[in-house]
This record gives structure tokens, sequence and C-alpha cells, in this order.
């Protein structure tokens, strides 16, 4: 223990006390703090308004299966915050995970087009050809994860960080695999750009940026949501593509 | 006992995670630990955040067969649509960071930040 | 119930104070993402499944996976 | 009119386009970066004028007001808009023909992509879309400080360490503010703030400062700045330095004007910025790498503004907010005539930089008309916001505070005039290391410093609007929330 670690511990014990008094705070009559745990007050929050998918249009009972063209259809109420209530936070957020990818390339860029050196001593049996079984029925989890994002738990972020899993293991276990950059490439071009149009034809045909405007049709059906699963199919491919070229370029760093 | 740990373990398990991943920033001198902390602290304040929206009792905001309306004691949902985001933020600025380090590393062929000018402190 | 859920965060601290502790970088790693299962369960109790894929996915595996690939591109290299 | 979300959603449908772009000509994609940020200029001249009537409010998605992602233009971020539109036109020109980095369309890439999180930090609404954006800009900010290969990492890996621990803090803050008030957006947040606990009010904003004035330059935070600053190309410097620091501290004023306006903490901000503005300056006036002067005096000056805002009276405001532009022009000019000098002479120092004058003097009067702004000498464009500074304190009764704006004024002086001495009449030492040629962009600033210095009036109306929006919070709350 010397000098310098001893004021750190005192510096975090200080911050420790300031942000946990937060929670000790009790409010006087009429003043509001920090709720409880297992206290959310959600019936006047904001989200309970998402839940009776209510933001503009009177509130009426969601009811599985049967309720039609409510303002925000998918039944999976996160996915209709991340795709469509809040659907610029989660272009941000793409943006965030393209700009670290390129980021990276640009940092550990080569003129060589270098190989993968992050390999096993030798090609191991089991890895191979297991791998060679896991990697299609991984794709269809994640693709399967993406799809039924808007009915289940789940989506692209998921979905797409099953399928660069994949790609992983795939790199892993074989001196020969390698992915094709041009492919990638398309695939994250027209990702990113199909995003950003549907907000697009958004504001050109309903006046509004990412608006909703595809018919919502039944709840928990597959085809339904509106443009939630559409923008969720290019989310995923893009978190996909962008999480394996972070991958693929830390390999051959 | 009981009532003491139900109130305060998330919320005080969190905060502390976010404060030892501090702690292990601020004095850890290899880069890769350092990274460590910060992934910590993430982590940290994303159970603090989806904890705050807990309802006791409730439900996954998703209707179902089962749970098949609206009227059921949901869960809040807006802090989960939230910490979605940050998990993927956090993990894009882990990845560039890490291949910083991997150049750093190139240059100085060491990742103990004692010996690299510019990062001693 | 909530034994459970306090001696699972309690079981996520000793492991993110370990993750600091270890000498060995690799052992830091897995520490760090036994964090982050951890985590995965506690979302899942706390009722936020997608919130715990996600975590399980990315934080769990594709974390650890670029920590490790970072690890040996450093100084793990000899070994 | 012409939907405003469209200078955010442009240059990011230009980023993701660019792989395209890159692949049928090598220089596109600084072409199609350049004409996205001029179409943004060209849209937000064709709003000015209905937005300096009456703020508009864009409903994103078609969500009704405040419950969900809005997007609030008031005056103070229309003018703040306008500057950034068009000090990225002058930087994307100036890259047109400065990028020649190993890989050139990344760059153009991130470029266009912290335009645009620029944009949104400025105009958002909705506390979680700020942090979104927040992290926008600085992740494309980590990646633009590696461009340079010799020691860009290094300052990366700081810029990273401090920016992940800061969005912790500002995540945390909008944990507690979201459990409080139940709503992330902005008017929604000013309307309840009454309501909250005092005691809550000053963690949560001390956690709101803590997670935003990293960006904004404030010391305690911004200790990464004067490697960055110094380390990358020119052009991200004069971005980060001007752009990047107006988005921070525009976040900061909304979240401590607009959200909890709470006397007590101006004394805090005021406190701060203060301690901040002397350190800055002293360690500015030690430096003899020249970049790396101009970080820490970017430091001090930003610093100045926050602490003249937190006087909190409506005169000393529009001084600071005035002042904020200025530095934004001026320090854009300062970094690209100084990075082009640099080039030149091939050595960062400024002994090393003596008589430059004689061989590029477009480049060193540009440096200087830069130089002279930043210390408000009459007919450039500082000295009116030096003076309104000064004034606002005097009439506030911060003597203290005139004081040390006074001193700190005076060791800038010191050493930006040693610099123009060095390069007017110093011995020529230098040999030519690289020809290096650009009028355009500093011919424009130097115009607008004139312009501004000689017609103040330009700006100060609009200002003196914005200020009042500022201050009339119930005016901003009801703008957004309608009649509820």
């Amino acid at each position: 223990m010397n000098f310098r670690k001893i004021l750190a511990l005192i510096t975090i014990i200080l911050l420790g006390i300031f942000i946990l008094q937060a929670f000790l705070i009790i409010p006087e009559k009429g003043e509001i703090a920090l709720n409880n745990f297992g206290k959310a007050d959600i019936e006047n929050r904001t989200a309970q308004l998402y839940i009776d998918k209510s933001v503009n249009s009177p509130n009426e009972q969601v009811i599985y299966k049967e309720s039609k063209d409510k303002e925000s259809g998918s039944a999976n109420i996160v996915t209709s915050i991340v795709a469509n209530y809040r659907a610029l936070d989660t272009l941000g957020e793409v943006t965030v995970l393209f700009l670290a990818a390129t980021g990276l390339s640009a940092i550990l860029y080569n003129k060589k087009h270098a190989k993968s050196n992050f390999i096993l001593k030798e090609d191991s049996f089991i890895l191979k050809n297991g791998i060679k079984i896991l990697f299609p029925l991984l794709i269809l989890a994640g693709s399967y994860i993406i799809i039924y994002g808007h009915l289940s738990p789940g989506g692209s972020f998921q979905g797409g960080a099953v399928i660069a899993t994949a790609f992983l293991l795939k790199l892993l276990s074989s001196k020969e695999y390698e992915l094709d950059e041009n492919i990638l490439k398309i695939i994250e071009v027209t990702a990113g750009v199909s995003f950003v149009s549907i907000g697009l034809y958004g504001l050109y045909a309903e006046g509004s940026f990412l608006t909703n405007f595809l018919e919502t049709g039944t709840i928990a059906n597959l085809f339904s949501g509106g443009i939630v699963p559409i923008i969720y199919i290019t989310i995923g491919l893009k978190v996909a593509v962008e999480l394996t070229n972070i991958i693929n370029d830390l390999m051959k760093a | 006992m009981i009532d003491f740990l139900e109130k305060w373990s998330f919320f005080g398990g969190s905060v502390l995670l976010i404060l030892i991943g501090l702690y292990g920033v601020i004095t850890r001198k290899n880069l890769i630990k350092i990274f460590i902390g910060l992934s910590l602290m993430d982590t940290g304040i994303n159970v603090l955040l989806v904890s705050l929206g807990y309802v006791e009792g409730g439900i996954a905001p998703i209707i179902t067969s089962t749970i098949n309306n609206n009227s059921y004691n949901f869960v809040d949902p807006i802090p989960q649509a939230l910490v979605l985001t940050s998990i993927v933020i956090g993990v894009a600025v882990l990845a560039l960071g890490l291949g910083v380090i991997i150049k750093i590393y190139e240059k100085y062929n060491t990742l103990d930040i004692s010996e690299i000018r510019g990062l001693r402190w | 119930m909530t034994l459970l859920y306090s001696l699972l965060i309690l079981l996520m601290l000793i492991s993110g104070i370990a993750a600091l502790i270890f000498d060995k970088l690799v052992n830091s790693i897995i520490s760090a993402g036994m964090v982050s299962l951890i985590a995965a369960f506690l979302f899942y109790f706390l009722r936020a499944p997608d919130v715990a894929m996600a975590e399980a996915a990315i934080g769990t595996g594709l974390s650890t996976a670029i920590f490790i690939i970072t690890l040996y591109k450093t100084e793990g290299r000899g070994n | 009119m012409v939907n405003l979300i469209l200078i955010i959603a442009l240059p990011l449908l230009a980023a993701f386009l660019i792989p395209l772009f890159n692949y049928i000509n090598k220089k596109l994609p600084s072409i199609v970066v350049f004409l996205t940020t001029a179409i943004n200029l060209l849209i937000i001249i064709l709003n000015y004028n209905q937005i300096i009537l009456e703020p508009v409010i864009i409903e994103l998605g078609n969500w009704q007001a405040p419950f969900a992602i809005n997007i609030y233009v008031g005056t103070l971020e229309l003018i703040s808009i306008t500057v950034i539109s068009i000090i990225s036109l002058i930087i994307a020109f100036y890259n047109l023909n400065h990028s020649n980095f190993s890989s050139e369309s990344k760059f153009h890439t991130l470029y266009s992509i912290i335009i645009a999180g620029i944009y949104g930090i400025v105009m958002t609404g909705d506390i979680f879309n700020l942090f979104v954006f927040i992290e926008i800009t600085t992740v494309a900010a980590y990646g633009l400080t590696t461009f340079n290969k010799d020691k860009g990492y290094e300052a990366a890996i700081k810029y990273i360490i401090i920016g992940s621990i800061s969005s912790v803090f500002l995540l945390m803050a909008i944990g507690f503010t979201y459990s409080a008030v139940g709503s992330l957006n902005m008017a929604v947040i000013a309307a309840a703030s009454n309501l909250i606990d005092p005691g809550l009010v000053r963690i949560i904003s001390l956690l709101f400062f803590v997670g935003i004035a990293f960006e904004a330059g404030i010391l305690p935070l911004s200790i990464w700045v004067p490697d960055v600053h110094s380390i990358a190309p020119s052009a991200v410097s004069s971005t980060l330095s001007g752009l990047v620091f107006l988005a921070g501290i525009t976040a900061l004023i909304k979240i401590f004007f607009n959200l909890f306006a709470d006397p007590s903490l101006y004394v805090f901000l005021m406190i701060i910025g203060a301690i901040s503005l002397i350190i800055g300056e002293l360690i500015a006036y030690q430096q003899d790498d020249i970049k790396r002067m101009l970080a820490y005096s970017s430091i001090a000056q930003m610093s100045l503004v926050l602490t003249i805002i937190s006087v909190g009276t409506k005169y000393a405001i529009s001084g600071g907010l005035f002042q904020l532009f200025n530095h934004a022009i001026l320090k854009t000019l300062l970094f690209l005539t100084a990075g082009l000098m640099i080039k030149y002479a091939g050595s960062r120092n400024i002994s090393d930089l003596g008589g430059i004058a004689k061989r590029i003097p477009l480049i060193a009067v540009g440096f200087s008309v830069g130089s002279l702004g930043i210390l408000g000498v009459p007919f450039f464009n500082g000295f009116v916001s030096k003076i309104m500074i000064v004034n606002g304190s005097l009439n506030a009764g911060e003597y203290i505070l005139t004081f040390l704006v006074l001193f700190a004024t005076v060791i800038e002086m010191a050493y930006y005039l040693k610099v123009i001495q060095t390069i007017f009449f110093g011995k020529i030492s230098i040999n030519p290391h690289k020809i290096v040629k650009s009028y355009v962009p500093i011919i424009v600033l130097i115009t607008v410093v004139f312009l501004l210095g000689i017609y103040p009036e330009l700006i100060t109306k609009p200002l003196n609007q914005a200020t009042g929006e500022l201050l009339s919070r119930s005016d901003y709350i009801s703008n957004v929330l309608g009649g509820m």
C-alpha cells in the first residue's frame, strides 16, 4: 500500500458516500426523490404510455393477438421503445458501433493484406469439426433472435452478437478461413443506408424522421409492428457486420 | 436483515461495483487491467439502471400468450432500452481502446503505464 | 429469493475485486467475464430478459473474446 | 421550411455511404463531406428567419413532444448551429487538400459523423439522447486522434479512459433523474425540478457536471486536452477545440440553466471555472510547443466562459456566449495556421518558428489575427465580448472575478505576443520542410473575425434574445409541453 493507493482509496470512499447518500434522501411532503428498490412508480412515468401504446392515441387495452393497428405494434415493449419510440438513440448507437469499427480499422491499418495470425498451433480436429456443425446453427439462432425480436426477448443487438460469435469461432477454427471483406462492406453500407433511408422516407411521407409509416398490424403476429421488424433487421445486419469487422481486425493486427 | 438486503443489495452492490472498477482504473498499472476496470464500471452502471426500474412482483415487459394484455404489473421498460444502448456503446469503446493498446504494445513492447512516456502519472 | 440475489451480488463483487488483484491477466479476464455472467443472471431476475441476453452475448462472450485476442497480441504472445 | 433533423441525418447518411464512394474514386469522400456540410449550412440559412421568431420543436417519429425524443431549436441553438456549420464547412474545405493519411476515407467518415454528433449535442431536448450524441462525438474524436501515427495512441488512450469514466457518471445522472422524475425529456425535468429534493438536485447536477465537463474543457477532467489537441492533425484539433468545446459548454448551459436552475450551483461553477482559468493560463504561459500552448489557452477560455455565464445576469451571460462563439472561430483559425506553420518549419517549438512570417506571410498574419482576437484588441471580434465580460462582472458586483479576468488577460497577452514577436521579428532559422498552401480558409476566417469585430450587432442582437430565452425557463417548458 503506497501513498497513491491510499489516496485513491480515500477518494473512492468519499465518492461512494456521495453517491449512496442519494438513495438515503427521504423526500419531504410534496418533494420527489429516488424510488426505493422495487417501488418504481411506473404509473407516473413515460413508460406507462409506452406499455399502453398510447402516446398519440387514446388509452385502450392492448390484447394479445387481438388488438389491431395500435400506434406501435410490437409485443415486446422494449423493442417498441428501441426501434420506434426512441429510434434516434438506436441510430446513434449503431453509429457509435460503426465509428468504433471504422476507427479500429484505421488504427490497425496494414498495407499488406495480413492474414490472421491468431491461430492454434495446429488445427484441432474436434474444434474444426465441431464448429463446422455449430456455425450454421449459430447463424440460424442469431437470425431467429433478430427476426423474432419484436415478439420475444432478444433482438438485433443480441442476434447480431450471436452471428458475430459464429464468425469468431469460424476464424478460430481454421487457418484458411478468410472473410470476404467486399461482401462485408456491401452489407455494412446497405444496412446503414437503409436504416437512414427508412427514417428519411418517414420524413418525406409523414413529415417526421423515423416515423412508423407502415400498418402496424395485429399485436404478436410475425408481420406486425410496421417498420419495427424492418429496422431491427437492418440494425441486426449492421451490428453483426461491425462486430465481425472488429474481431477480424483485431485478429489480423 | 432481509429487509436491509432487499432494499440495498442491488443499489449498493452496483454502486460498489462501479467504485471497484474506478479504483482499478486509478491504481492499476497494466493497460489491460485498466480496461477491465472500465468494463466493470460499465457493468455496474447497467445493473444500477435496470434495478432503478424494477417493480416488486413485476413481470418482463413482453405481451405473450400468457401475459395477454397490458394491464399486468410490468417492470419499467425504458431503463432496459437505455441499458441495451449502453451495453453496445460500451463494447464499441472497449474494442477501440483495445485496438489502441495493441498499437502501444507494438511501439513500447510493454503495457505498463509507468514505462510509457506520456501515460505516466 | 432475496438471499439468492444478495449472494450473487456478493459473488459478483468478489469476482470484480479478484479481476483486479490477479497477477496473470488471463485470470483477470476470466474473472471479469464472470462478473458479466452474474450480471446477466441478475438482469434475468430483474425481469429484463432482453438486457440479460445482450449482456450474455456481448458482455460475457464478445468482450471476453476481444480481451483474450488483445492479450494474445500483446503480452501473451510467448505463451 | 426544411426539417432541421436533416442536418444530423445527412452527415450520417454520407458517412455510411463513404466506403462506396471510396470504391469509385479516392478523392470522392472528401468532396462528399464538403458538399454535405455546405448543404447543412444552406438548410440552416433557410430556417433562420423562422426560428429567430419562435423556437422550433421537432418531434421525431411523430410522437407527441414530451413523450419521446424531441429536438428543440431556440435562438441559442440556432446561433450555435450556424457557427458550427460555417466552421465545419471551412474545415471540410481545408480537408479537401490536407488529409493525406494512410486511410483517408476513414478520416472523412469520422469527420462527417463528429459534425453530426456536435449538432445533436446542441439541439437535442432529451437527456439520454444527449448521452448518445456525446458518445458519438467522443468516439469519433478517439478515432480522429489516432490519425497521428506518431504519438496519437498515448493521447487517445488517455482520452478513452477519461471519457469512459465520465460517461459512467453521466449515465448515473440520467438514471437518477429518470428515477425521480419519470421522464427523460428536458422540459418535463425542468418543470419538475422545483419538486425534487434539493439535496438530490445537487448530487444529480454534480454528476452531470462530471459527465459533461470533460467534453467542455474544464480543468480537473480535461487533463487529456493538451495531449489530444497538440497531437491530433490540425483539422481535428480545430474541430475539437472550436466545435466540441462549444457543444460541451452549450450542453452544460442547458443542464444548469434549463434543467436545474439552482443559484447555489452557480457559485460552485464560478469557483471551479475561476480556478481552471488561472491554472490554464499559467500552464499555457510555460509551454514551448505551440499547439500545446493553444490547447491550454482553450481550457482557460472555456473556463472563462463558464465562470462568466455562472454570474447569471443577462449582460454577463450574453458576454460569455459571445466569447464562446468568438473562441470557436478564433481557435479554428489559430489551430489551422499553427498546423501549417509546424508543417512548414518541421518543428512544433515556438523558438524554431523565428521569422516564419517572411516566408509564409498570409499564414503568419492569420495566426496573429487569431491571437489579437483572443486578446480582445479593438476591431477584432474578441474586443466586444471582452468588454461585455468585464462590464458584466462589474455590474454584478463580482469584483474579484473582474480582477481575475483582467489578470488572465495579462498572462494571455504575455504568451501570445511572445509568439507573434518570434514569428515576425525572430531570426530566420528555418529551412522550409514542406511547402504549404491554404489561402481560402484563412482569408474567410480572417474576414469573419473582422466582420464580427466591426459589426458586433450581427451576433449580439440574437444573443440578447437567446439570453432572454435562457433566463425564462417557464417559456421553454411551455414551448415544449404546450398547454399541459
